[in-house]
C-alpha cells in the first residue's frame, strides 16, 4: 500500500542462473521441505533479543523465530515493501486522526512451549524495549511516540505502574497503541521486531537473548553466543495461523565471527549457503566473481535503501558560505567516489538525491550536474569558488571512520578530486566506536577541529520517507553532547516540513512531501549524496526459493528452501 | 717535602720514624643484602680490625692469601671505600669518614697503583688523557702545559713521550703498568698504595717494574704500601712486612726479622710453601715444608678466637675462645708484633703435616 | 658481551718500540679502537653491502620527491582509469608498465613504486627517531641504575621488569588508539609520527637499558673507575668521561640492531591500523590494504619486500658492526 | 720410525693462520721424556707452552691449526694418526690438568659425574662401579669425605679442592703421560705447596711421565728432572734441572734467573730484568729471536741478527742450548758476569 | 625454595596490580585528558537513536561519574569477590575472578578469555615446539660446521627469517599455500582440538609454520652464537682431553650449556605468545587472545582490554617465574633466594 507503483504480483519465477536472476523474481521455486541452511556472519550478531536488535539482516532473520504484529511481505523486488499482517489479523486501524492504532491478534498462535500468544505479551514486549538502561542499543521509536506515563522506566523498574494510557489490551486478542501525536505510518512501527511477543514469565532481561522464546516456525536449538547458534522446528507453530511463512528447511545453522574472505570462498564453493549480513562480497572475491562469467551468473546485485554520503558542514568556515559548499559539490569526481566506494557493483549507483530510488517518494533530480563523464564540473566549481571569495580554493578537513577501508578510500578520492580546484583536504580518521559521539557527530568538536567534510551513511529503518529522513535531516536530533547522525543539516524550514509530513496519513501526499524535503536540503548544499549502496551477493547454490527482498536489501531468509 | 727525609737509603734496619699513615682498628664489613627490601642478612668481614703504621719513606709490604682482605685494606687506605669502623690517620688527619668533597684535596698526597694493567686504564682514552687526568681533575697548574707535564712523566717511568697519543691496547702489560704508575705520580703524592702491581706480569717484566718502583721511591721520596701475595717480591721491596690472615694482621715485623725469624705459625707455613728455584735444595725444602690442611674459612663466618686455629698444628683450647692480641712476643723487638698464643720458637721443631709420601725423606 | 679493550692486540704490540727508545721525531698517532673497528668493518663485505643498502635507502627517503618526479607519479595520485571499476583491480592484473614500475593499487590506481619510495620516509624517520628516544631513555636510566646501584638500581630494574611484563604490542596499539587527534600542540601526521616515536621508543627502551646497565655494572668494577675516583673525580666526571666513552660502542651496536626491530614495530602498528594517517604511504599500511586484495600478489609483494630488504640491510650492518666493535662476539 | 723413548717429540711445529698473519706458536720443538720422569717447560707468556701441550694431546682443531712434526708416545705416532686413535689415547694413556680448575670443569655436572664420565669413556663398566672408582680417586687426591663431596658441583669446591678434583679426573685412567699446564698458577702458595706435593707423590705412585708447564722457576726446580726453556716458540735451552739452574748457558735463562727475587738467597738491591718486550709470534725477530733483548748480542758479531742458531750440545751430556755465543764465552759470562751478580 | 616461590608469587601479584592500574589509568585518563565526558564515554554503549537521557542513564549504570579510583577499586573487587550486574529482569552474578563485564557485548569477560585461550595455546605450543626443534638444531649444526656452506646458508636464511615481518610471510603463505595451492587451511578456519584433531592440525599448520619460521631463525642465531661461545670454553677442552667422542662433547657438554640461556628466552617468548600472538592471529583471523585484544581495542571495550592485558601479563610473569625455577634446576650454580 505504500509502494508508489503496484507491480507486486510478486511471484514471477525463474530457474535460469544468470546475473540478477533473483533480483525481481523467485529463483528456483520449490515447496520441498527438509534440509539445513548454513549461514555465516563475519562479525557477531548484535543481539538476538527482538526488543533490542537493530540490524536489517537480524530483522530479516528474526522472522524465523518471532512474529511481529505486521511484517514486510516475503516477495521479490518491490513487492517486499508491502506491509502485511503477521501476528495481527490485519493492518492497524487508526483512529483519533492517527493518534490511536488498534490491532487484533490472531487466535491460536503459540509459543514454543505451547502457551498461546496474548495481547499482553505484545504489550509487555514493547514496554520492556523502552527500558533503555537494559536495552540501550534498540530502536527508540516507541518511547518517542507512545503516550507513556511520566517517569516510566520500563516494566523492570516501574513494576506495576499503569501503562494503559500508552498501550491498552481490552481483551486477550486486542492491543491498542495510544500515541502522543498523530503518526500516519504507524504500521511500519508495528512491523518492528519490538512487537514480537515476549512472555513475561520467561523474560530474563538482558539475558533473554540467550534463550528467546520462539513464536515463529523455528526455535533455538543451540545458542553459543559469539560463536554459533542453530534453529530447529517449533512443534507448536501452526501453519494455519501463518499465511506468510513456508518454513521449508528443517534447520538453520549460523556461524558467527567467521573470516569474511573465508565466507566468500565457501559461498563460491558451495560449502556455505548464505552470508547472513548481506553486505556482499569482499574486494578480494570481487575480482574473482566478476571476472568469471560463470561465477557472475551466480550473483545478484540489489540496491539498498542506504545512502553513503558526505556531510558538508556549514558551521565551519569557509563552508558557511553556500557558494563554497557548491564548489565542493561541483568539483566532486563522482565516478572516482563511486570506484573508491567499491565500484558500480560492490559500491553502488551514483546518487544525486538523498532518497534512494527504493524509497517511495523518490524524485530524480540533479542540482549540481557533474559534466558528461560524471567527473565533476570544474568550471562551475571555480565559478562558485570565486563567488565565495576563495578563487584559489581553501583548505579544510575531512573525517571518516578509521576502521572502514571504503570510507578511507572515498576520502582519499575526494581529496584527489577537490584538489583539482584548489580545495585542500586533510584526512582525519576517527575510531568508529566514538565517531558520532565524540568526533563527527559532536558539534563543538567539529567546529574546533574544522571538520568541513564528514563521511556519513544512512540506511532507512524501513523503506519510507520517515524511516529514511527523520534521523538524517532533522536539525532537532543534533545534540551538543554528540551522538547525532545528522551532522550538517540545520534548516528550520525542513524541520517544519518534516512535522507536517509525519502527521499526514495520506501516503501519496506524504511521499510527495518527502521528495520536497530532499530537494530543499540539496538546495542548501549541505550534503554530497555520494552513492546509493549496492551489494554484490553470491546466490546460494543449493537453495530454492531464492529472491531479494527490497525491504531488507538482501535475500529473504523466510522463504529459502533446500534443494 | 721535608728535607731530612730526602734521600733515604733502602735501609734494612729501622730508625724510629714519623708515621705518615696510621691505622687503628680498621674494619670493613660488606653487608650481604637480600630481596627488594634490601634486608641485611649478614656481612663479609673483609677487614676486621687491623692496626699498623706506615712511616715516611718506607715500604710496608702486605702479604696474605687470596681473599684475606689485602685489596680491601688498600681501598680503605685510599678511601675508595668507607670503613665500617676504626681510624685512618694520614698526615695527622683522620680521614676515615671524611666526605668525598673534603677528601679531594687530600687525594693529591695519596695514590694507588692497581693490580690489573688491563682494566686500570680506560681503553677509550689516549695515554696522554690518562696520565693527564689527575692534573685536570685536581686542577693542577703546570708550568709548560699539561702535555709537557705528561711527557715528562712518561719519560720518568721509562716510556717514550711519543706515546702521548696512543691507546692502551697498543701496549704490553708491563708498559701499561708503567702508564698506570705515571698517572699515579702526576700529582707527586707522598704515599702510594700499590695493590699487587706486578702480579699480572711475566717474571722478566715484573722485574722491570719492581726496579722502576724502587728507583722512583729513591728519586721522589715516596712511601709505599706494597700489597702482594708473592713473598719473594715482598721481601725484595719492603722495609717492613705485615702478614694478613682472614681480615686480620697476624704478624708484622721488619723484613729481615720476619723472614729469618717468623713467629706466627701461619707466617711459617706461608714462607715454607714458597718454592725455591734450586733443584739441589728441593729435597730439603720438602722436608722443612709445613703443609697446611684445609682451606681458608669464609670471612662471613670466621672462626672464633684465633682465626688461624682451624688450620694450625699448635692450636689448643684457648685459641678457640680468646683472640690473641698483636703484641711483641718474648724476646722480640718492639717492632716485631705477633698475634699468637703459641708463637713458634726459634728452635721449635715444626710439626706441620708432612709430605704425603714418607718414602721421600 | 664486553666491548672493551680488544683481545686482538695485547701484549705483543707489533711495532711498539721498547720503552724509552724515542722513535723518529714526530709524535705517533695512536690507532683508536674505533679506527681499528672501522678497518675491520671495511673488510666485512656482507656488512658493507648492508651498510651500502642502508645508505641507499636513506638517500631514497631523502630524495623521494625527486625520484618520483623522475618516474612521473606522485604517491597519492589516483589513476582510476587503470582500474576496472567492476572488479576494482588494475586492468590486466597488476597495472605494471613503464610508467608504473611496480604496478598500481587496486581500487584507486595509485602508483605502488611511488608509494613504496615515499613509505621509506615514514619507516626510516620513525625508526630512527624512536631508536634515538629509546637510546636516550635506556642509556640514561641504564647508566644511572648501573652506576649508582642500590635502591636506584632496584627501582629502575623493576620498572624495566614491568615494561617487559606488558603485552607491549597490545599496549602500543591501545595507546595509539586512545590518543586524540590533536594534543601536545601537535596534530595530524606530525602528532602521529610523534606518537609512534613515543610509543616505540618508550616500549623498547628497556632493551637498551638492560644492556647499558649490565655494561655499566661491569665497567664499574673495572679498576680505571677506581683510579679516577682515587684521583678525586666526581660522579659526573666518571659517568661522562670514563664510562660513557666505553658505552658508546655497545650503545651504537644495539641502536643499530634496534632500528630494524623498530622498523618492524612501526610496520606492525601500521598494519594493525594505528599508524600514520592516510593518504600518506607507509609500508605496513600498504600491506594492511593489500590484505583486503590478497588475490593480487604485487600489492603485498613490493611493500613487503621493501620492509624485508630494509630490515635485512640494517641487520647485516648491525651484525657486522658488532663483530667489528666486539671481536669476542665474532663469528 | 719408532722411537725408544716413552715420549719423543720431533720437530713439532704448530701454527695458526690468522687475519694478521701466520702465528708460529711452536716452531721446531724436539724433546724426549722417559717414564717416571718429569719435564718442566718454562717460558714467558705466549712462548708456546700451552700450544705444545695441547698439540701433544691432539687437541688442536685441524681446521685452524697447522700441526707438523712427529710425536711418538710409547711407540705410536700421534700427529699422523687418525683423530679417533688419538682420542682413544686421550684421557687414557695421556691426560692433562689445566690451569684454571673452575672454568675447566663443566659447571652443570657434579664433580663425580665428570670423573665417572672420564672413566667410562675408556672403561666399559657400570655407573656404580665408575662412581666407586671416582670416590676412591677423590679420596686419593686428598679430598675429605669423598663419598659425600662426589655429588657436589665444582662451584661448591674451593680452589684447591677443584684442582685436586681435576687431578683425580686426569688420573682416573692411570695415564702414563700426565701434562700439567700451570696447575698452580691460580692458587695460593700454601695450596700450591699442597698440590705440588700431591702431584709429586702421585707421580711416584703411578710411575707416569709428567710434563709440568709453568713460568715459575721455583715450581720447575721443585719437581722437574729435566727442564726445557722456551722462547718465541722454540726451545732455547734444554737439560737436566740441576744443570739448567746451576750452569745455564742461554742469555734468556740467565735473564729469567736474574728477574726473580729469591727467598733462599740474601736480598738483592736490584733485580736484573730482561730488557724489552716479548716478541710478536707473527713477526719474530730475524736470526735469534732473542737478540733484540740480549745484552750479549754484539758479541756474536752480527750473527744473531741474521742467522737462526741451532740447538747444540752444551757442557753436560744432555744439555742443549740455542745460542750463537761460543760455548766458552757462554760459560765464562755465566760464571764471571752473571752468577756473581745474582748471588751478590 | 618454597619461600622463594611464595615471595615471587607475591611479587607477581604486585606486578599484576601495577600492570592493571597502568592500563586502567591509560584508558581512563587519556580520553578524559582529550576532553571526553562520562556522557561521551557512555554513547559508545548506546544505539545511534539514543536520547540524552538514555546516555546519562548508561553513564550512571557504568559508573562513569565515579572518580577513577572508585572505578578501579570496583574492578579489582570484582576479581576477588565477583560482581553483580543488573540485567533488568534479574541480577547476574559474575563470580570471581570477574574480569569485568563488557557492556558492548554485554557478556562477562572471563568466560570469553577462557574460551579464547585454547586457540592461542594451540598456536603457541605448536609453533614453539616447531621452532625449538628446528631453531636449536639448525643453530647447533651451524655452529659445529662453522664457516661451511651449510653454516653460511643456514645463517643467511636465518637472518632473512628474522628480517621478514610475520604479517608479510603470513600473507604470502596464505596466498601461495592456501589460496593457490590449497595445501593449507585458509584464514579464519579454526577448529578446536576437542572437536576434530585432524582439522585442528590442518587449520593451524600454516600459522604454526609462519610463526615458527621467524622464531626458528632467531633461535638458530641464538643457538649458534651460544654454541660458539660455549665451544670455546675451557671445560670443552677438558671434555676433549678426557677422550670423549666429539658428539658427546658437543651435545652433553656444549649444547647443554648453550641451551640454558636459550631456555630463558624460550620461556619468555612462549609466555609472551600466550598473551596473544597479535599479528599472527590477525593475519590468519584466529579467534585467540591476540585477536581478542585487537578487537577489544578497536571497540574501545575497556573491560576486555583490561582482562586480556592482565592475562597476558600474567603469562609473562608466570613464564618468568617458571624460567627462573627451571634455571635453578638446570644450572646448579644458581641459588634461589
Ligand atoms: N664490594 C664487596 N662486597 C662484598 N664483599 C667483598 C667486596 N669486596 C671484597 N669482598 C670480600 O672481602 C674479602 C676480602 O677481599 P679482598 O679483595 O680484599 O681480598 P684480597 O686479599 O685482595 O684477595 P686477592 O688476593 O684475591 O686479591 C673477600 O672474601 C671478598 O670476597
Ligand atoms: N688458536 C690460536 N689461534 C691463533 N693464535 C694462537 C692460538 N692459540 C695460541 N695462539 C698464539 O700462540 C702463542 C703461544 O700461545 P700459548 O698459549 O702456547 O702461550 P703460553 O706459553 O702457554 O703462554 P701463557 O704463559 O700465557 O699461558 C701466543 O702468541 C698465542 O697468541
Ligand atoms: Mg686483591
Ligand atoms: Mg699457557
Amino acid at each position: 500500500a505504500c509502494g508508489g507503483n503496484d507491480d507486486s504480483n510478486g511471484n514471477e519465477t525463474t530457474t535460469k542462473a544468470e546475473f540478477n536472476a533473483a533480483l525481481t523474481k523467485v529463483f528456483n521455486p520449490s515447496d520441498k521441505k527438509g534440509g539445513t541452511i548454513r549461514m555465516a556472519n563475519a562479525g557477531d550478531w548484535d543481539t538476538l533479543d527482538p526488543g533490542e536488535t537493530y540490524y536489517g539482516y537480524s530483522w530479516d532473520f528474526l522472522r524465523l523465530y518471532g512474529r511481529s504484529l505486521v511484517m514486510f511481505k516475503p516477495a521479490p523486488g518491490k513487492g517486499s515493501n508491502e506491509l502485511v499482517p503477521d501476528l495481527a489479523e490485519s493492518l492497524g486501524t487508526p483512529s483519533d486522526g492517527g493518534k490511536t492504532w488498534t490491532y487484533k491478534i490472531r487466535k491460536g498462535v503459540k509459543y514454543e512451549d505451547g502457551t498461546e500468544v496474548k495481547a499482553a505479551d505484545v504489550k509487555y514486549a514493547v514496554l520492556r524495549s523502552t527500558d533503555k538502561e537494559t536495552f540501550p542499543n534498540g530502536p527508540a521509536y516507541f518511547e518517542a511516540f507512545l503516550n507513556l506515563p511520566d517517569g516510566y522506566k520500563g516494566p523492570y523498574k516501574s513494576k506495576g505502574m499503569n501503562t494503559d494510557q500508552a498501550i491498552s489490551t481490552p481483551d486477550d486478542y486486542t492491543i491498542v497503541f495510544h500515541l502522543k501525536q498523530a503518526f500516519g505510518g504507524f504500521d511500519y512501527m508495528a512491523q518492528l521486531s519490538q512487537t514480537v511477543p515476549v512472555p513475561e514469565a520467561k523474560d530474563t532481561g538482558a539475558k533473554y537473548k540467550e534463550h528467546v522464546i520462539s513464536s515463529g516456525p523455528y526455535m533455538f536449538d543451540q545458542n553459543n553466543l559469539g560463536k554459533n547458534f542453530s534453529l530447529k522446528r517449533n512443534p507448536n507453530w501452526d501453519a494455519s495461523t501463518d499465511p506468510n511463512r513456508k518454513a521449508l528447511p528443517d534447520r538453520y545453522e549460523v556461524a558467527l565471527n567467521v573470516n569474511a574472505d573465508d565466507i566468500d570462498n565457501r559461498l563460491i564453493s558451495g560449502d556455505l549457503d548464505v552470508d547472513v549480513v548481506g553486505t556482499g562480497v569482499q574486494p578480494a572475491a570481487l575480482g574473482r566473481v566478476v571476472g568469471d562469467p560463470a561465477l557472475k551468473a551466480q550473483t545478484d546485485n540489489p540496491v539498498l535503501a542506504r545512502l553513503w554520503y558526505t556531510s558538508i558542514n556549514p558551521t565551519v568556515a569557509p563552508l558557511d558560505n553556500i557558494e563554497c559548499r557548491k564548489a565542493v559539490l561541483y568539483a566532486e569526481d563522482r565516478t572516482g567516489y563511486q570506484t573508491a566506494y567499491g565500484g558500480p557493483l560492490a559500491g553502488g549507483d551514483i546518487a544525486t538525491t538523498l532518497l534512494p530510488p527504493a524509497i517511495p517518494g523518490y524524485q530524480k533530480f540533479d542540482l549540481y550536474p557533474a559534466g558528461p563523464d560524471n567527473k565533476g564540473d570544474l568550471a562551475k566549481a571555480k565559478e562558485a569558488l570565486t563567488k565565495c571569495g576563495q578563487p584559489n580554493g581553501f583548505a579544510t578537513n575531512m573525517a571518516y571512520r578509521a576502521e572502514r577501508p571504503k570510507e578511507k578510500a572515498t576520502a582519499e578520492a575526494l581529496q584527489q578530486s577537490l584538489a583539482r580546484v584548489g580545495i585542500k583536504l586533510t584526512l582525519k580518521p576517527y575510531p568508529q566506536g566514538d565517531y558520532f559521539s565524540a568526533y563527527a557527530g559532536n558539534p563543538p568538536f567539529v567546529v574546533k577541529n574544522k571538520l568541513g567534510l564528514l563521511t556519513n551513511g544512512w540506511g532507512a529503518d524501513w523503506n519510507d520517507g520517515f524511516g529514511f529522513l527523520s534521523q538524517m535531516v532533522d536539525s532537532r536530533v543534533i545534540r551538543e553532547t554528540g551522538g547525532s547522525s545528522n551532522t550538517s543539516v540545520r534548516i528550520p524550514e525542513v524541520d517544519t516540513m518534516l512535522d507536517q509530513a509525519i502527521v499526514e496519513t495520506d501516503a501519496d501526499k506524504r511521499n510527495a512531501m518527502w521528495g520536497a524535503i530532499d530537494k530543499r536540503v540539496m538546495e542548501e548544499a549541505v550534503i554530497m549524496p555520494g552513492i546509493d549502496a549496492k551489494s554484490l551477493m553470491i546466490r546460494p547454490k543449493n537453495l530454492t526459493n531464492v529472491f531479494i527482498s527490497e525491504a531488507y536489501g538482501m535475500y529473504d531468509y523466510l522463504s529459502l528452501g533446500v534443494a | 717535602m721535608d728535607e731530612h727525609h730526602g734521600s733515604a737509603q733502602a735501609a734494612t734496619e729501622t730508625r724510629p720514624r714519623e708515621a705518615l699513615l696510621s691505622v687503628r682498628d680498621l674494619q670493613k664489613h660488606f653487608p650481604i643484602v637480600k630481596g627488594i627490601l634490601r634486608r641485611q642478612t649478614g656481612a663479609v668481614r673483609a677487614v676486621d680490625g687491623i692496626s699498623f703504621d706506615v712511616h715516611k719513606g718506607e715500604t710496608l709490604g702486605l702479604v696474605g692469601e687470596s681473599g684475606c682482605g689485602k685489596t680491601t685494606t688498600g681501598r680503605l687506605l685510599t678511601r675508595l671505600v668507607e670503613p665500617t669502623g676504626g681510624s685512618i690517620t694520614f698526615d695527622g688527619r683522620n680521614i676515615a669518614h671524611l666526605r668525598q668533597g673534603r677528601l679531594r684535596p687530600l687525594r693529591r698526597d695519596m695514590q694507588m697503583i692497581f693490580q690489573d694493567p688491563f682494566s686500570s686504564l680506560n681503553p677509550r682514552h689516549t695515554v696522554g688523557t690518562i696520565v693527564g687526568a689527575p692534573l685536570r681533575i685536581q686542577n693542577v697548574k703546570t708550568e709548560h702545559g699539561v702535555k709537557r707535564a705528561v711527557q715528562d712523566l712518561l719519560k720518568l717511568v721509562g716510556l717514550s713521550p711519543e706515546h702521548y697519543n696512543r691507546y692502551p691496547h697498543e701496549f704490553s702489560g708491563g708498559q701499561r703498568q708503567r702508564i698506570g704508575i705515571a698517572r699515579t705520580l702526576a700529582l707527586r703524592p707522598k704515599l702510594i698504595v700499590a695493590d699487587e702491581p706486578v702480579s699480572a706480569l711475566d717474571v722478566s717484566i715484573q722485574a722491570q717494574v719492581v726496579n722502576l718502583l724502587d728507583d722512583l721511591q729513591h728519586e721522589l721520596d715516596l712511601t709505599y704500601v706494597f700489597i702482594a701475595h708473592d713473598l719473594s717480591v715482598v721481601r725484595h721491596i719492603s722495609d717492613r712486612v705485615a702478614v694478613m690472615y682472614l681480615g686480620k694482621i697476624v704478624e708484622v715485623a721488619n723484613r729481615d726479622t720476619l723472614y729469618s725469624d717468623p713467629r706466627h705459625p701461619y707466617t711459617v707455613a706461608l714462607m715454607s710453601a714458597v718454592p725455591v728455584p734450586d733443584p739441589a735444595r728441593r729435597d730439603r725444602a720438602q722436608r722443612e715444608r709445613v703443609l697446611l690442611t684445609g682451606d681458608v674459612p669464609s670471612p662471613i663466618n670466621p672462626p672464633s678466637g684465633c682465626r688461624f686455629r682451624t688450620r694450625c698444628w699448635k692450636a689448643q683450647e684457648i685459641c678457640a675462645t680468646q683472640e690473641p692480641p698483636l703484641v711483641p712476643q718474648d724476646g722480640d723487638p718492639d717492632s716485631h708484633l705477633t698475634a699468637c698464643h703459641f708463637p713458634v720458637g726459634r728452635d721449635d721443631e715444626i710439626k706441620g703435616r708432612r709430605s704425603a709420601d714418607k718414602r721421600l725423606g | 658481551m664486553v666491548v672493551g679493550p680488544g683481545t686482538a692486540v695485547t701484549d705483543q704490540g707489533p711495532e711498539s718500540p721498547e720503552p724509552g727508545t724515542p722513535q723518529g721525531g714526530k709524535t705517533i698517532e695512536g690507532r683508536s679502537l674505533g679506527r681499528i673497528a672501522w678497518t675491520r668493518l671495511k673488510r666485512d663485505k656482507v656488512a658493507m653491502a648492508g651498510g651500502g643498502v642502508v645508505v641507499f635507502l636513506i638517500l631514497v627517503a631523502i630524495f623521494a620527491p625527486l625520484i618520483t618526479k623522475i618516474t612521473g607519479n606522485s604517491p597519492n595520485d589516483f589513476h582510476q582509469d587503470l582500474i576496472d571499476v567492476n572488479t576494482l583491480l588494475p586492468k590486466g592484473g597488476t597495472g605494471m608498465s613503464g610508467d608504473h614500475l611496480f604496478g598500481v593499487e587496486p581500487l584507486n590506481g595509485r602508483d605502488i613504486f611511488a608509494r613504496v619510495v615515499y613509505g621509506s620516509r615514514i619507516s626510516l624517520l620513525i625508526a630512527f627517531l624512536a631508536t634515538m628516544l629509546s637510546v636516550v631513555i635506556g642509556a640514561t636510566l641504564g647508566v644511572v641504575a648501573g652506576f649508582f646501584g642500590g635502591w636506584v638500581d632496584a627501582l629502575i630494574s623493576r620498572t624495566m621488569d614491568v615494561f617487559l611484563a606488558f603485552p607491549l604490542l597490545v599496549f602500543a596499539i591501545a595507546l595509539a588508539g586512545v590518543v586524540p587527534d590533536a594534543a601536545f600542540g601537535l596534530s595530524g601526521n606530525g602528532l602521529r609520527i610523534a606518537l609512534l616515536v613515543f610509543i616505540i621508543g618508550v616500549v623498547s627502551w628497556p632493551y637498551i637499558g638492560r644492556i647499558v646497565r649490565g655494561q655499566t655494572l661491569s665497567l664499574r668494577e673495572r679498576e680505571f673507575v677506581d683510579a679516577a675516583r682515587s684521583l678525586g673525580a666526581r660522579s659526573p666526571y666518571i659517568i661522562f668521561k670514563e664510562l660513557l666513552p666505553n658505552l658508546v660502542a655497545p650503545i651504537l651496536i644495539y641502536a643499530t640492531l634496534l632500528i630494524p626491530t623498530n622498523i618492524l614495530f612501526e610496520a606492525s602498528l601500521s598494519f594493525l591500523g594505528v599508524g600514520i594517517r592516510p593518504p600518506t604511504a607507509s609500508w605496513g599500511g600498504m600491506l594492511s590494504e593489500a590484505a583486503r586484495f590478497y588475490t593480487v600478489w604485487h600489492f603485498m609483494f613490493f611493500p613487503g619486500m621493501a620492509i624485508f630488504i630494509t630490515v635485512l640491510a640494517f641487520n647485516l650492518f648491525g651484525d657486522g658492526l658488532r663483530d667489528a666493535l666486539d671481536p669476542k662476539g665474532r663469528r | 720410525m719408532a722411537s725408544d723413548a716413552f715420549l719423543e717429540v720431533r720437530d713439532l711445529r704448530i701454527s695458526f693462520p690468522t687475519d694478521d698473519g701466520l702465528v708460529r706458536s711452536v716452531d721446531g720443538l724436539t724433546f724426549t721424556l722417559e717414564r717416571g720422569k718429569t719435564l718442566g717447560i718454562v717460558g714467558e707468556s705466549g712462548s708456546g707452552k700451552s700450544v705444545t701441550s695441547l698439540g701433544i694431546l691432539g687437541l688442536h682443531n685441524r681446521r685452524n691449526a697447522e700441526v707438523s712434526g712427529e710425536i711418538w708416545l710409547d711407540g705410536q705416532e700421534l700427529v699422523g694418526a687418525s683423530p679417533d686413535t688419538v682420542r682413544g689415547l686421550r684421557g687414557n694413556k695421556m691426560a692433562m690438568i689445566f690451569q684454571d680448575p673452575l672454568s675447566s670443569m663443566h659447571p652443570y655436572y657434579t664433580v663425580g659425574a665428570q670423573i665417572v664420565e672420564a672413566y667410562r669413556v675408556h672403561n666399559r663398566v657400570s655407573k656404580q662401579v665408575a662412581r666407586k672408582h671416582a670416590i676412591d680417586m677423590l679420596g686419593r687426591v686428598g679430598i675429605p669425605q669423598p663419598d659425600r663431596r662426589v655429588d657436589d658441583y665444582p662451584h661448591q669446591f674451593s680452589g684447591g679442592m677443584r684442582q685436586r678434583a681435576m687431578i683425580a679426573m686426569a688420573l682416573v685412567n692411570d695415564p702414563e703421560l700426565l701434562i700439567a699446564d700451570e696447575p698452580t698458577t691460580a692458587l695460593d702458595v700454601t695450596v700450591q705447596a699442597q698440590i705440588l706435593d700431591l702431584m709429586h707423590s702421585l707421580q711416584e705412585e703411578f710411575d707416569s711421565a709428567l710434563i709440568i708447564i709453568t713460568h715459575d722457576l721455583g715450581v720447575v726446580a721443585e719437581l722437574s728432572d729435566d727442564v726445557l726453556v722456551m722462547y718465541g716458540g722454540k726451545c732455547v735451552e734444554y737439560g737436566p734441572a740441576t744443570t739448567i739452574f746451576e750452569q745455564p748457558e742461554h742469555p734468556y735463562t740467565w735473564g729469567l734467573l736474574g728477574s726473580m727475587p729469591r727467598m733462599d738467597r740474601p736480598n738483592l738491591d736490584r733485580l736484573s730484568p730482561i730488557p724489552g718486550l716479548p716478541p710478536s709470534m707473527i713477526n719474530l725477530p730475524s736470526g735469534c729471536a732473542f737478540h733484540p733483548r740480549c745484552a750479549y748480542e754484539p758479541r756474536t758479531g752480527g750473527l744473531a741478527t741474521t742467522l737462526t742458531p741451532e740447538l747444540v750440545p752444551a757442557a753436560g751430556g744432555r744439555h742443549l742450548v740455542r745460542c750463537h755465543l761460543p760455548a766458552q764465552e757462554r760459560r765464562r759470562i755465566w760464571t764471571d758476569e752473571v752468577k756473581p751478580e745474582l748471588e751478590a | 625454595m618454597i619461600t622463594y616461590i611464595i615471595r615471587r608469587l607475591f611479587a607477581a601479584v604486585v606486578l599484576l596490580f601495577i600492570v592493571s592500574a597502568v592500563t586502567f589509568a591509560i584508558f581512563y585518563l587519556v580520553p578524559r585528558l582529550a576532553g571526553a565526558t562520562p556522557e561521551t564515554l557512555a554513547t559508545r554503549y548506546v544505539g545511534r537513536a539514543a536520547t540524552p537521557e538514555t546516555v546519562s542513564l548508561i553513564a550512571h549504570k557504568l559508573g562513569f561519574y565515579d572518580p577513577i579510583w572508585v572505578q578501579y577499586g570496583r574492578w579489582i573487587k570484582g576479581i576477588f569477590v565477583g560482581a553483580d550486574y543488573n540485567l533488568g529482569a534479574s541480577v547476574d552474578h559474575c563470580p570471581a575472578p570477574c574480569f569485568g563485564y563488557s557492556f558492548i557485548t554485554r557478556e562477562p569477560v572471563w568466560p570469553d578469555l577462557v574460551d579464547r585461550l585454547p586457540v592461542t595455546l594451540s598456536l603457541a605450543v605448536g609453533a614453539s615446539i616447531l621452532w625449538a626443534v628446528f631453531g636449536v638444531s639448525i643453530g647447533a649444526v651451524s655452529a659445529l660446521r662453522r664457516g661451511s656452506l651449510l653454516d653460511r646458508t643456514a645463517m643467511g636464511f636465518s637472518l632473512a627469517g628474522v628480517s621478514l615481518p610475520i604479517f608479510f610471510t603470513g600473507m604470502i603463505g596464505l596466498l601461495v599455500f592456501s589460496y593457490t595451492l590449497k595445501w593449507t587451511a585458509v584464514g579464519g578456519s579454526y577448529t578446536p582440538f576437542t572437536q576434530n584433531p585432524a582439522d585442528w592440525f590442518y587449520s593451524l599448520l600454516l600459522p604454526w609454520i609462519v610463526l615458527a619460521l621467524q622464531f626458528s631463525a632467531q633461535y638458530a642465531r641464538l643457538t649458534r652464537a651460544g654454541m660458539l661461545e660455549t665451544m670455546g670454553e675451557d671445560y670443552i677442552r677438558t671434555a676433549r682431553a678426557k677422550g670423549l667422542p666429539e658428539r658427546a662433547v658437543t651435545t652433553r657438554h656444549g649444547l647443554r650449556a648453550a641451551l640454558t640461556p636459550i631456555l630463558t628466552i624460550f620461556g619468555l617468548d612462549v609466555g609472551l605468545l600466550l598473551g596473544g600472538a597479535v599479528l599472527t592471529e590477525t593475519v590468519f583471523s584466529l579467534p585467540g587472545l591476540g585477536k581478542y585484544a585487537i578487537d577489544a581495542i578497536t571497540n574501545n571495550d575497556l573491560p576486555k582490554v583490561l582482562g586480556v592485558t592482565l592475562m597476558a601479563a600474567f603469562f609473562v610473569i608466570i613464564a618468568n617465574l617458571i624460567v627462573d625455577l627451571l634455571y635453578a634446576v638446570v644450572d646448579p650454580r644458581v641459588r634461589l633466594g
